[in-house]
């Protein structure tokens, strides 16, 4: 017995040294000694539990760390402060809200679907949960390294569409049912761009596997350049695509029509209360937080240093500092953007965004082939043609969105 | 020194671009709004000469690999798709066939793009033509290049298509959709043949790559696998596909029987007859057949030394070119004239080829393509001038206003009828004849050509008599005026080209022959001067052609515009003979369309009466039968009649119930059927 | 014990008989329509139980059938509701008992 | 027979039953999603892991929006008299649906078939490979069908001219 | 072209943001129970009665006039004159109440009242735990001295203490003048 248990403590203690020396494989070297503790039939179990636990962890402390970011953010783009009451400089704030929204009275109304009602939710959060579990957060770090890792997060996303539907039909409310069919819709329609960009990715690569997508952007070009699909044509236009679909399927501003306050209450999520309310609240988040850690994963270069000399600092902190970068790009959007009207919501996915990503698609098969040119000036005649090809339809889609309608000018009539 | 690398990897991989250039400038034309005219031209433009400039690199690419010890050709494939255990291949050639075409269709092509931004500038659907003539630029391009006879198929329909639209451009005109119609259809008899042809030669050689290395079904081993019998199950193999592929090309380049479609699709806007069915597209029958032509001699070998397929060839060529020369001469229509002396000049090329001589029919395309086209845009100019008058007997006398146009169609014509020395016509014209005379299977190609030649020369005088000489005859109120610039600098560069490119091919430094099939070139006068016999004969052919032109049309102008022709007084039925384009649709009319209705009306009768009558007899036996029945009912069933009635009506009230509309009873029976099934099948298992 | 491969024939069959008996016994076009796509897929369990259990190596048909399958499905949702709702328009019911005659 | 298989067959089984016999159309549908997540997770636990994310994209994701959907189009209006639904054809439904069951799960079990042991794997290289060459003709005629099916579904669902709007 | 005006919003908001961190001027809001925005000269909160002198009940201005009451749109004022043994009705509230709940702040009050009693307060932190019982005000809690009315709002105390001066002294003389006149009359009177 106390053999045994100094033999745990001088693997444990070696575990610890291990993962001082190597901070950037530290998760997995502590991971594998935790798994390693347990007997063998175990460990499958407790391993995956440990993955969820972290998971949890990280990003429920991320959501918190969101929300506050948020409020802060969008204080001191409108000159304010921001919260600042509940502990030094209002970082107790998440813990505040959180114990309100637990202590509220949880409300169903009277003739809803009390059972669907519940669900919703649920399915909601659990479906925000699971898109989590492909995205690779750092080498050698994806808690589950699928084949077929895209597809799982999209079937899983689209799963959401229906737990908005539950919570908008069960509600009984007319508010809630046309908040979810907007949602659906939008959703529906922004879908398409949204896989559409990320597939030039995937045809670039020929896999679907996060993790040889983020593998393949590895490395510098001319020794200063990473090699992230962003800065390529095809991928910058795909991230700004595959952004603006972000942008609207986690029903962010400026496309929160789903919950516009001031046309629909808050759509779907009217006749909702206390926790049921935190649940969509969190639901949003972690499912804004995994939309941009696909983008990351899929033009960022995921864990990927941006520069060769930072190469020593561990996978996981970069891919979180992009991470945290598009969730505050996503917030000064929030501040900066005012709601689209539907129908400028749908021309823009049917006609603008629908088209280009099927143009930028093209446009990734042009330099997959193209990257056999090894005349004198390949690099930029590829980089002109695909700009050529880019720009030109662009500007003609764009042309075509613009409003040419001027409406009249609006008289007012005071009360005399 | 640009390394061979260079040129290899380069030039022949990248070959695609050249037609995809146009090819894409159609995609983006094709989605221009009306509004945008000036985008579409320059959008044209700019992509006819972007591929020009990338032909000239690949001509040029062409003459690197002097001296010419061997063929130079370089070809590329890459695999297209699979079926079955199949790969489809398709690919590019660049030798020196393609690389002369592909700079003579893009040159004259952006000639006649600049051209048409004068002549179309009133229409209102100004981007729909440029979106159609680079969809023609880019598959005749395609075609051009194409090394796999599929591909070249898929071209060959694509300029058919464009072709068929530009033709019926003004569709509400019914004469042009009328034209549009028949171009399309009498083109695709020939397609047809082509198409069966292009099966056959595959199932015979599994492959439609023109050279691959060894293995493409122009190459040796391939066409030796053809005329093996042994291997290839029949010696007809070979003659029978050339002959269907020739078919193509007789629909094409409109020779003799299916000639019909093409003094029809004037009705097409005149850039388009120059670019379409002068220069290019009617050449791509040409081409087709000198591209084919080792599979079109291979042949010969079974024959002893003469092909039939070549035969041929050369018979209905040089019959073409006697036949549409003779029509020429009595037509009226300026535009008509130019069609018919095209199919002419096509037959000549024809016949060049089937003779032998190769080199000279595409040395004679290539002189002809530009010509011929300076002569339709000048054509072109004087119609815009003339207020869209096409008869030339309301022409005339226009010389004096039109200069440029007079002096380049003066060029075109001389060219055209070949005048001594110092117009590309004569030379191209000479190599074709020499060819023809020292053809030893037949004489007659040589006589019908220099028949040709003095009928060219008639006619084409005859035309500038009607057309600049004289008096203007038409309308008195609008004075014919000169064409604005961008009509004419097309016209004064293409003349330039008319009489400097005969210097290419002179048999005294026949750049051009020598080029095409890969020798050296070499100087020398003795060609010259041991062919003067025969130059002699055919300088005087022309001679008495003008002359006699200028006689009868010149030397004293046509009196009036309803006057009746000189050869008319002269010899009213030859004319009327020639005028009615020797009855050729009318023969058609009579024979085609009216057997086809024959066999609908004979069709027709024998429903109604034969087939009609059998089932009305049966009909009446039935109803005898009926009669009899109906008898021993009344008589012997008659007492239980009534019971029967009341069983059926009773069971089918039961029946009914099956047929009840509900999908679901339906379902269940088929449920439960199946669940019997099953069963049955089951049992019988375990039995 | 049973074999694997039974087990999922016999649960494509149950699951091919309560699709049947939705078709059946619901006279909800709608609920027909569901009915049909658990028929559907109970063929696909098939396919793919063939696939995993079955004794042919290296062959992907019974992925590729599934696939396909699934593609065709869609397909046939789509039109089949869009049939519904026009004879909902015409009839102002889904059930399918009223929709026996053959004029609209 | 594992564990996870049998839980998954009730998974699918009990949401296949409650999807045809849930008096709410908009409970059936949702039941329906259940059965098909069951279905697809029949699929991963097979080894079908692409076929198993399709089969949750097309019909959680899509097919069971689109019922919905219908359902909410086309619900009878206010005061229509209920369809009045004979016993006896539902018992009929049932009793031949079950027949047809019992006659399968006979045959499945009297016929005598050995089961693959090993695992199988097929990745999504595998399959799109095998989707550009073998089944390059099939999956050119599924594009077309989905199109043709679109356009249809778009031209049978769109109001006729001239209807009014309900 | 699209796109720009997006980047030009995305500027103007960070422009603000960064702002916000080296300009404290740029802040519209204070810390507020720490600090307090200095209240314009004519705010108004709540009414309430002002006395003379140090004594809150024998200072009172009112007299129980009840026009203010009479006046009140939402009527949140009660008013019970003070009556002496026999009933006689003294110039004096018995009772004034005011709901602070119901009042809005219209000032009216102040407007009709003839003896300058009731004028508007800045107390606006005026939250309470009880609804009814703890916001209606009696005469103790709205009774304030005329120094405190003078703090809150200067420039009108201080005309109307000019006023109620001048008036005071309007009347002196004016009874000074009847007092002369009287005497002067007495004086006449004996001849």
């Amino acid at each position: 017995m106390n053999e045994l248990f100094s033999e745990w403590v001088r693997r444990a203690v070696e575990t610890l040294s291990e993962m001082l020396r190597n901070p950037d494989q530290a998760p997995v070297v502590g991971k594998a000694f935790i798994v390693s503790v347990f007997p063998e039939f175990l460990q499958g179990v407790v391993g995956a539990f440990i993955s969820i636990a972290a998971l949890i962890s990280v990003f429920g402390g991320l959501f918190a760390l969101l929300t506050l970011m948020e409020r802060k953010g969008l204080g001191r783009i409108q000159n304010r402060p921001g919260p600042n009451r509940v502990g030094p400089f209002g970082i107790l704030q998440p813990v505040a809200d959180g114990l309100k929204m637990l202590t509220k009275e949880d409300i169903v109304p009277f003739r809803a679907d009390a059972f669907l009602h519940f669900i919703a939710p649920v399915i909601l959060v659990m479906m925000s949960l699971l898109t989590l579990a492909v995205i690779p957060y750092g080498r050698n770090m994806a808690p589950i390294e699928l084949d077929s890792a895209l597809l799982f997060f999209f079937a899983a996303g689209a799963c959401t569409e229906l737990a908005v539907f539950l919570a908008g039909w069960a509600s009984r409310n007319k508010y809630s049912l046309l908040g979810a069919m907007r949602a659906i819709a939008q959703m529906i329609s922004y879908e398409l761009p949204l896989l559409l960009a990320s597939f030039s990715a995937v045809l670039l690569v020929g896999s679907l596997s996060l993790v040889s997508i983020v593998d393949s952007q590895g490395g510098f070009m001319l020794g200063v350049l990473p090699k992230w699909n962003v800065l390529t044509p095809w991928g910058f236009v795909g991230f700004i695509i595959f952004m603006i679909g972000a942008f609207a399927e986690s029903n962010r501003s400026p496309f929160d029509l789903p919950e516009a306050e001031s046309e629909l209450i808050a759509g779907h999520l009217t006749e909702y209360s206390g926790f049921k309310y935190a649940l969509f609240f969190m639901a949003e988040y972690i499912g804004m937080l995994a939309i941009s850690g696909l983008a990351v994963t899929l033009f960022l270069g995921g864990w990927h240093a941006p520069v060769p000399f930072l190469g020593w600092v561990p996978s996981y902190c970069w891919f979180f500092a992009k991470l945290l970068t598009l969730a505050c790009f996503f917030i000064w959007v929030r501040a900066t953007l005012p709601r689209l009207r539907a129908d400028q919501l749908m021309a823009l996915a049917w006609k603008c965004l629908i088209p280009l990503s099927f143009i930028n698609l093209g446009v990734t098969v042009f330099w997959h082939y193209s990257a056999a040119w090894s005349f004198a000036m390949a690099l930029p005649a590829r980089w002109g043609i695909a700009f050529l090809a880019l720009a030109v339809p662009y500007t003609f889609l764009a042309r075509q969105l613009g409003t040419k309608k001027t409406f009249a000018r609006r008289t007012y009539r005071f009360a005399e | 020194m640009i390394s061979k690398t260079w040129e290899t990897l380069l030039v022949v991989k990248l070959l695609w671009i050249i037609p995809a250039i146009p090819m894409l400038a159609a995609g983006v034309l094709a989605l221009t709004p009306r509004g945008y005219r000036r985008m579409a031209a320059s959008l044209a433009i700019g992509s006819m000469v972007l591929a020009f400039l990338f032909s000239c690199l690949a001509f040029y690419a062409t003459m690197i690999p002097l001296p010419y010890s061997e063929a130079w050709r370089q070809s590329y494939n890459v695999p297209w798709f699979d079926i079955g255990h199949e790969t489809v291949r398709v690919g590019w050639v660049l030798d020196p066939l393609s690389a002369l075409m592909l700079a003579m269709v893009t040159f004259v092509g952006t000639c006649i793009f600049v051209f048409s931004t004068g002549y179309m500038a009133e229409d209102e659907n100004f981007t729909r033509f440029f979106g159609f003539l680079t969809l023609f630029a880019g598959a005749m391009l395609g075609l051009i290049i194409s090394n796999s006879l599929l591909l070249l198929f898929i071209c060959w329909e694509l300029v058919g298509l464009a072709s068929y639209l530009l033709i019926g451009f003004w569709f509400h005109k019914p004469s042009a959709a009328a034209a549009a119609k028949k171009a399309f259809m009498t083109t695709r008899i020939g397609d047809l043949g082509l198409l069966i042809g292009m099966v056959w030669l595959y199932s015979e050689t599994g492959t439609l790559l023109f050279y691959d290395g060894g293995f493409g079904c122009l190459e040796t081993k391939a066409l030796i696998g053809l005329v093996t019998p042994a291997i290839s199950g029949g010696t007809l193999a070979v003659t029978g596909i050339a002959l269907l592929i020739f078919c193509g090309a007789i629909g094409k380049s409109g020779q003799f029987p299916l000639h019909v479609w093409l003094p029809d699709a004037m009705e097409g806007p005149t850039p388009v007859s120059a670019l379409i069915h002068a220069a290019t597209m009617v050449a791509a029958g040409v081409f087709l057949v000198g591209r084919m032509l080792p599979l079109m001699g291979a042949d010969m070998i079974l024959f002893s030394g003469s092909s039939p397929t070549l035969y041929i060839v050369a018979m209905v060529g040089s019959f073409t070119a006697l036949f549409a020369a003779l029509i020429a001469v009595a037509q009226t229509d300026i535009k008509r004239i130019l069609a018919y002396s095209t199919v002419s000049q096509l037959g000549y090329m024809m016949m060049a080829i089937g003779v032998g001589g190769y080199p000279a029919a595409i040395f004679h395309l290539l002189t002809h393509a530009f010509f011929k086209a300076l002569l339709f845009l000048g054509s072109g100019s004087v119609i815009h001038g003339c207020h869209h008058e096409q008869d030339i007997r309301r022409m005339g006398g226009i010389a004096g206003s039109m200069k440029i146009t007079f002096a380049t169609y003066a060029v075109g014509m001389m060219a055209l009828s070949g005048v001594p020395f110092f117009f590309s016509g004569f030379w191209s014209k000479e190599a074709i004849l020499h060819a023809a005379l020292t053809w030893t299977p037949s004489m007659l190609p040589f006589i019908f050509g220099l028949c040709g030649a003095f009928l060219t020369a008639f006619y084409m005088t005859r035309m500038m008599g009607y057309v600049f000489f004289g008096n203007y005859r038409g309308d008195s109120c609008h004075a014919p005026h000169e064409s604005p610039a961008t009509m004419t600098v097309p016209l004064v560069i293409l003349a330039v080209f008319a009489v400097l490119l005969g210097f290419a091919g002179t048999s005294f430094w026949p750049w051009c022959q020598s080029y095409l099939t890969a020798q050296r070139v070499r100087f020398g006068w003795e060609e010259f001067l041991h062919a003067w016999p025969l130059t002699g004969g055919s300088i005087a052919m022309v001679a008495a052609g003008i002359g006699l032109g200028w006689k009868l049309y010149i030397s004293r102008p046509v009196g009036g515009a309803d006057a009746p022709d000189i050869l008319e007084t002269m010899h009213p039925k030859i004319y009327n003979c020639l005028k009615n384009k020797f009855f050729v649709d009318e023969f058609y009319a009579a024979t085609w369309v009216r057997w086809c209705g024959a066999f609908a009306s004979v069709s027709d009768w024998m429903e109604r009466f034969v087939w009609g009558g059998m089932m009305r007899g049966a009909a009446f036996f039935t109803a005898c039968l009926a009669l009899l029945n109906s008898e021993t009912d009344e008589r012997v069933v008659n007492g239980s009649f009534d019971g029967g009635c009341k069983v059926l009506k009773a069971s089918s009230g039961k029946l009914s119930l099956f047929q009840n509309g509900k999908a679901q009873r339906y379902l269940c029976v088929i449920g439960a059927a199946f669940a019997l099934l099953l069963l049955a099948l089951e049992m019988g298992v375990k039995l | 014990m049973i074999q694997p491969l039974h087990a999922c024939l016999i649960l494509s069959s149950l699951l091919f008989c309560i699709g049947l008996a939705g078709v059946l016994a619901r006279h909800n076009t709608i609920l027909m329509l569901i009915g049909v796509e658990l028929m559907l897929n109970a063929a696909n369990v098939n396919f793919i139980a063939f696939w995993r259990y079955g004794a042919w190596a290296g062959q992907s048909a019974g992925v590729m059938f599934a696939i396909f399958s699934i593609a065709v499905a869609a397909a046939e949702i789509a039109v089949g509701l869009a049939l519904v709702i026009l004879i909902f328009r015409h009839v102002r019911t889904t059930s399918i008992d009223r929709v026996d005659g053959m004029k609209g | 027979m594992s564990i996870s298989f049998i839980i998954i067959s009730m998974i699918i089984l009990l949401g296949a039953a409650a999807a045809v016999s849930f008096s709410n159309l908009i409970h059936c549908a949702l039941s329906l999603a259940v059965a098909m997540v069951g279905l697809a997770m029949l699929y991963l636990h097979l080894g079908a892991e692409f076929v198993g994310f399709t089969q949750v994209l097309v019909y959680v994701g899509a097919v069971s929006i689109v019922v919905l959907f219908a359902i909410l189009l086309t619900r009878p209006a206010p005061f229509s008299p209920g369809v009045h639904v004979p016993w006896h054809g539902r018992v009929t439904g049932i009793l031949v649906a079950g027949l047809v069951a019992g006659m399968l799960v006979g045959a499945v079990l009297g016929t005598p078939l050995t089961s693959h042991v090993g695992q199988r794997v097929i990745t999504v290289k595998q399959i799109g490979m095998e989707l550009m060459t073998t089944y390059a003709a099939p999956l050119e005629i599924v594009g077309l069908l989905l199109t043709a099916a679109l356009m249809g579904a778009v031209i049978l669902a769109a109001p006729e001219n001239g209807e009014k709007k309900p | 072209m699209l796109g720009t005006g997006i980047i030009r919003g995305l500027v103007v908001t960070a422009r603000n943001f960064l702002g916000s961190f080296y300009d404290r001027r740029r802040f519209v809001t204070v810390f507020y129970p720490e600090q307090k925005v200095e209240m314009p000269e004519r705010f108004r909160s709540f009414p309430f009665l002002v006395y003379d002198g140090e004594d809150a009940v024998r200072g009172l201005r009112c007299v129980a006039c009840k026009i203010c009451e009479k006046n009140c749109p939402p009527q949140c004022i009660y008013i019970v004159q003070q009556r002496d043994e026999k009933g006689k009705p003294l110039k004096h509230p018995a009772v004034f109440d005011l709901d602070i709940s119901v009042c809005m702040s219209c000032g009216i009050c102040v407007e009709v009242c003839p003896f300058d009693s009731i004028k508007m307060d800045k107390v606006f932190e005026v939250a309470e735990s009880a609804r009814f019982e703890k916001l209606l005000f009696g005469k103790a809690a709205l009774s304030k001295s005329n120094a405190y009315y003078r703090s809150v709002s200067p420039a009108d105390a201080g005309e109307t203490d000019a006023r109620l001066e001048e008036e005071k002294k309007a009347a002196a003389a004016k009874a000074q003048a009847a007092a002369q006149k009287k005497s002067a009359a007495q004086a006449q009177e004996p001849q």
